[in-house]
């Protein structure tokens, strides 16, 4: 489909060097959780992003301080993107008090409402409906600030998607719809899915301005990024933006995907990966990478060591927070 | 004091809230140009105009979902969901989201969202317009659940919810909105969790609510005729739930009937008969006895609709039943 | 919008002075509920199709036998055109044993099922996922039927309309949608409930075969409907069906219509009434017109006879027909 | 006779049923190739194709109305609903569409739908991954609510959802999947609406669900080992219940507890509890007890989420609590 010819100046090297850096901690944080999680030591359901990298951070990094984000079950990359420090959120995963839901919410439920993350939704296209009431909140109060929805290409397949696109585009509010279409939702490839090919249609039935980005391409994602924030901010009204991307990795943690062959995701791994694509992009040398990545996996051990170190709620502890 | 319809004194709510308070703002469908489906919001676009004043199109999901958002960001939303029977449509938002957001955040978030709805049947809507489900949100913590039955009640419980920082399921009856009460001059907040005593009565405690409340105000004046003296008390809210209430005042009566227009099997009245028998067991001289409407959905033609929902005569029937038995 | 050019060969003047009987049945039926309600006969709440009888009409006189369709809460004319007797539908109305429904369902629910009417339902886009379920057993069963689902341009806003036009795209099944836009949803105008004016975008969210017809023209509804009958009877897949009409009347019996002019009103009756329209086309002579106005006029005066003197159900009947 | 998992009686059941009918079908996510999230569906897809086993976009209001559709049309659809927190959207075509097409229709149309859906916690899945909301469906006239515990009842009670010409919502629990238990070679239909006493006993009757029916013979045999003798009755099918089942074992054993992983307020256990108060009022020696989940969302570390959900020493602590009260 037709790919946004990419606007604004170019970004720096600098710039893109720091997106790096950022998408490489993205990475290792997830190649941990999947290590720790064999290892028996995360409770619970795990989903990581692993291929989508570059959408979290281009579009994380194109947000201005007051934007809000809310994420879906597979909500690491956004999370970290949108600035909660690895610590708090593998203690999250841990489910410790030092997390950041206090152990309450777990890795489909992390928040960051200090940071604008409004929260992680396990139920697809949970979060929608809140993204709009956060832009109207935004416009009525004269705030020029944008509400941002991520969610997949099957989340599109939901009532609740519908409903919440149709609303944002009759009342105009600044909120971003960005739809990481990876080509799975869970064991359902898009054919089965999905009646149509190009998802910047569903747009059209809201007379919604669309974009279409390479999602594995970090700077892509930053520009076109950038340039929905600033329609909606101007309050030119929301955007469909479409990322192209790719799950390089199973549904969730331990899935066997007996429904893809093995070929499809190694050549994938060779093809699509967004951080490959970045560091041959940048041309770094061996010893770059080698400190970048060594920085990256630092910081993702430190974090495992804080969340092990971390307080265990008490049980009582279950009855807190149900009302406010 | 004044005397105002409960319909007025719903509107009076909101509107007393939306002059002090740029935060509040309402949302639903039909509620501007046409005042609501039940005329509740009648003048409303015209003292606050369409941005305060919401005409929505029809998506239950997703207006209740924007008042969550809209809360989340610090407004105080009411949403207007137009019958009860499409709260079905927004379950998902309502159980899964506004309820959970503040716990699942572990404490970072608030949810101040009204979602006022009505049901209510005794017009022969048939089973699609008048069903009453309250009963399904007690079973969910994190929201809270009123149910108003008199002008004065529903103005201040209408208040408190919009004050208070969680989200409300707020229950109107549909047959009630012409009724009159008096009211003060000016609003009266009621506190969320306290029952009110009708009618005080010494034989048997009936424990009411919605219509239902003055159904049993009529049952209990007919049971006097014979003698039987009938306590009247309407939780007004249902989750919290003022149990305190309930149980002292089945400690002195030693009877208890839960009368309600929802249907029987699973409905509150389980909820407080398994409540007192568990809390005044020793005390209690007959079971718990259930008014409610019959195990079927709602009929269209009037003679059977009438059949199939409690009357004052039903309550009746149930005080004598559970005063005549003797004690256990 | 783009109107679709007729296809097939041209209806005879026989066959549209049917469809103008047929049509007239449906508004003296409409104008006699409304006397009636007034009169305080007939109980509940009242929707009345005044204004829509080509769509009602063109449709259904384009089925065939094993066809079912499904209906709103505006479904007096749906019914009478899927070949209930006025008789049944007002009995229904009086809330008597001998209505289509028994007694049991009311204006808002009536149900033909041996007529192939599968029932109208009081949940704006309630019937439209049985619609799709409907579609998918004639498909399974290799039958050469076709569901089609009636709704007004407000039920576009629901997610059931959404996930249901989505699923029969996908699935290719032989479906009609019936969009009848009368451009109001109760008190709500378009403008206020649509963030689109062109209603056929809708389809383009699911690439599926969208026709618009004038729907106060019953001969271009006529030829369309079979156009998309034929297009979904022959494994092509669904259509949406987007007839242009307008409500001349209140949303319910009774409705002061204070949302909208009066002057609105009154124009409309003047150039967009269907049955003045097709009177004028067929030029009939103001004895043709007295008399087939005669006949329908009968019809239905001896519906409400026959209506007063139905059975009323037994109060214990409630109880029956809750369970098979 | 051959040992199967719960899951196995599931997958038997459906493919035995479509093996002998084309009428019956699946549709619902990820059923296909992955063979559904809990693996319930495995090999289907491979025996029966794609025409029969659907998978299904994300769009649970679209593939339960679907399944109501078809099922009108005169086929025998079965759904599944991934989580049963995911039927709070599929609410309005389960409770306003295929529970009452045929009152609405006066008895012209049937719905036999099966909706398959299953919850459960202990995994840390965290508040939207494993609610119980069963209760919500048994307010709902037009409905058939089953609950299987063991791999013989839920195989033989699926097979009589499958064939039952009503819409029946299917629980299953996430935990029980893996447990093995004994059925006959062939399958053999259990009756809907007919509870199951797994264990005999005098001196208290537990009414258990689900999971909570293994956690509560787990503690009647703890509780035998203090001498009391505890008689563990699952109703199986929650609507139409066994109340003839359970009074008679209530009145027999004058005592009763009331157990499942739900949440107590408003859960199946208020049911019971308000039933048994009713109908057994006079040989009740103690209130009848609850044991559920405690008032709150599903909390995700494990410490919580373990006190947040009832265990057989719940049980066991209700049990000694009813049996040590002196008789009412
Ligand atoms: C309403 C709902 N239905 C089903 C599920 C189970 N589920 C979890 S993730 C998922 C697939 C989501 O696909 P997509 O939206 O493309 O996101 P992705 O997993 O590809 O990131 C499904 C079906 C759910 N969480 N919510
Ligand atoms: C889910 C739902 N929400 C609200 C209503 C109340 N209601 C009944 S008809 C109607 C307007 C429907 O508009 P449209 O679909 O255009 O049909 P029309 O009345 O114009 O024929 C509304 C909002 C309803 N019946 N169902
Ligand atoms: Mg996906
Ligand atoms: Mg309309």
């Amino acid at each position: 489909m037709a790919i946004a010819e990419q606007k604004g100046q170019s970004v720096s090297a600098e710039t893109l060097k720091d997106f790096l850096r950022e998408m490489l901690l993205i990475r290792r944080f997830e190649e941990m959780v999947e290590e720790r999680f064999r290892a028996g030591e995360l409770p619970g359901f795990l989903h990581v992003a692993i291929g989508q990298e570059a959408v979290a951070v281009g579009v994380c990094r194109a947000l201005e301080d007051g934007d809000v984000i809310a994420s879906t079950h597979r909500a690491h990359g956004h999370t970290l993107a949108k600035g909660t420090h690895p610590n708090e959120v593998m203690a999250e995963l841990y489910g410790k008090l030092e997390g950041c839901s206090h152990g309450y919410g777990g890795s489909m439920h992390l928040y960051d409402v200090e940071r604008g993350n409004l929260g992680a939704n396990a139920v697809v296209g949970g979060g929608l409906p809140a993204i709009v009431g956060g832009a109207l909140a935004f416009k009525l109060r004269g705030e020029p600030r944008v509400a941002v929805a991520f969610f997949g290409d099957g989340a599109t397949n939901i009532g609740t998607f519908h409903e919440s696109l149709n609303l944002a585009q009759l009342w105009n509010v600044p909120a971003v719809f960005v739809c990481e279409n990876n080509h799975y939702a869970e064991s359902t490839p898009s054919k089965q899915q999905l009646p149509i090919e190009d998802l910047s249609k569903r747009a059209e039935a809201y007379g919604m301005t669309a974009m279409t980005v390479d999602g594995q391409d970090v700077e892509a994602v930053y520009r076109t990024a950038q340039e929905a924030l600033a329609h909606a901010r101007g309050g030119s009204g929301p955007v469909f933006l479409l990322a192209e991307t790719y799950r390089l990795t199973g549904h969730y943690v331990g899935d066997p995907q007996v429904y893809r062959p093995k070929e499809e995701v190694r050549e994938l791994r060779q093809t699509q990966d967004p951080v490959e694509k970045l560091r041959a992009r940048l041309e770094l040398s061996d010893d770059e990478w080698t400190e970048l990545d060594r920085e990256a996996t630092d910081i993702v051990e430190a974090s495992v060591e804080f969340a092990k170190n971390g307080t265990d709620p008490q049980p009582e502890d279950a009855l807190k927070n149900v009302y406010a | 004091m004044p005397e105002v319809t409960y319909r007025e004194a719903v509107r009076d709510a909101m509107s007393t809230a939306m002059r002090r308070d740029d935060d509040v703002f309402i949302m639903g469908e039909d509620i501007a140009e046409m005042g609501g489906s039940m005329g509740v919001t009648q003048g409303m676009l015209q003292e606050f105009g369409p941005e305060r004043v919401r005409n929505t199109p029809i998506s239950e999901m997703a207006i209740v979902g924007a008042g969550i958002g809209a809360a989340m960001a610090g407004m105080r939303p009411i949403v207007e969901v137009m019958y009860q029977d499409f709260t079905t449509l927004a379950m998902e938002q309502i159980v899964n989201q506004a309820a959970k957001h503040r716990y699942m955040s572990g404490g970072q978030l608030k949810v101040p969202l009204t979602i006022r709805t009505q049901g209510g049947a005794g017009w022969s809507p048939g089973a699609q317009h008048a069903q009453q489900l309250e009963a399904w949100f007690l079973h969910v913590p994190g929201l809270k659940v009123v149910f108003p039955s008199t002008p004065a009640d529903v103005r201040g419980l209408l208040w408190s919810s919009i004050y208070d920082d969680n989200t409300t399921i707020f229950f109107e009856h549909r047959t009630l909105y012409g009724i009159k009460g008096e009211v003060s001059e000016e609003i009266e907040p009621v506190e969320l969790g306290k029952a009110r005593v009708h009618r005080e009565g010494e034989d048997v405690t009936v424990v009411a609510t919605g219509r239902l409340v003055h159904e049993s105000i009529a049952a209990a004046q007919e049971a006097e005729k014979d003698g039987i003296s009938v306590e009247v008390l309407d939780p007004r809210t249902l989750l919290p739930l003022d149990e305190g209430a309930i149980i002292a005042s089945v400690e002195k009566t030693n009877r208890c009937v839960v009368a309600h227009e929802a249907i029987v099997r699973m409905g509150f009245g389980a909820e407080v008969a398994a409540l007192v028998q568990e809390r005044a067991f020793d005390y209690l001289d007959a079971p718990v006895a259930r008014v409610g409407a019959r195990f079927c959905p709602l009929p269209f033609a009037p003679v059977m609709e009438e059949y199939v929902i409690p009357h004052a005569e039903d309550v009746l029937a149930a005080i004598k039943r559970t005063v005549g038995r003797n004690g256990g």
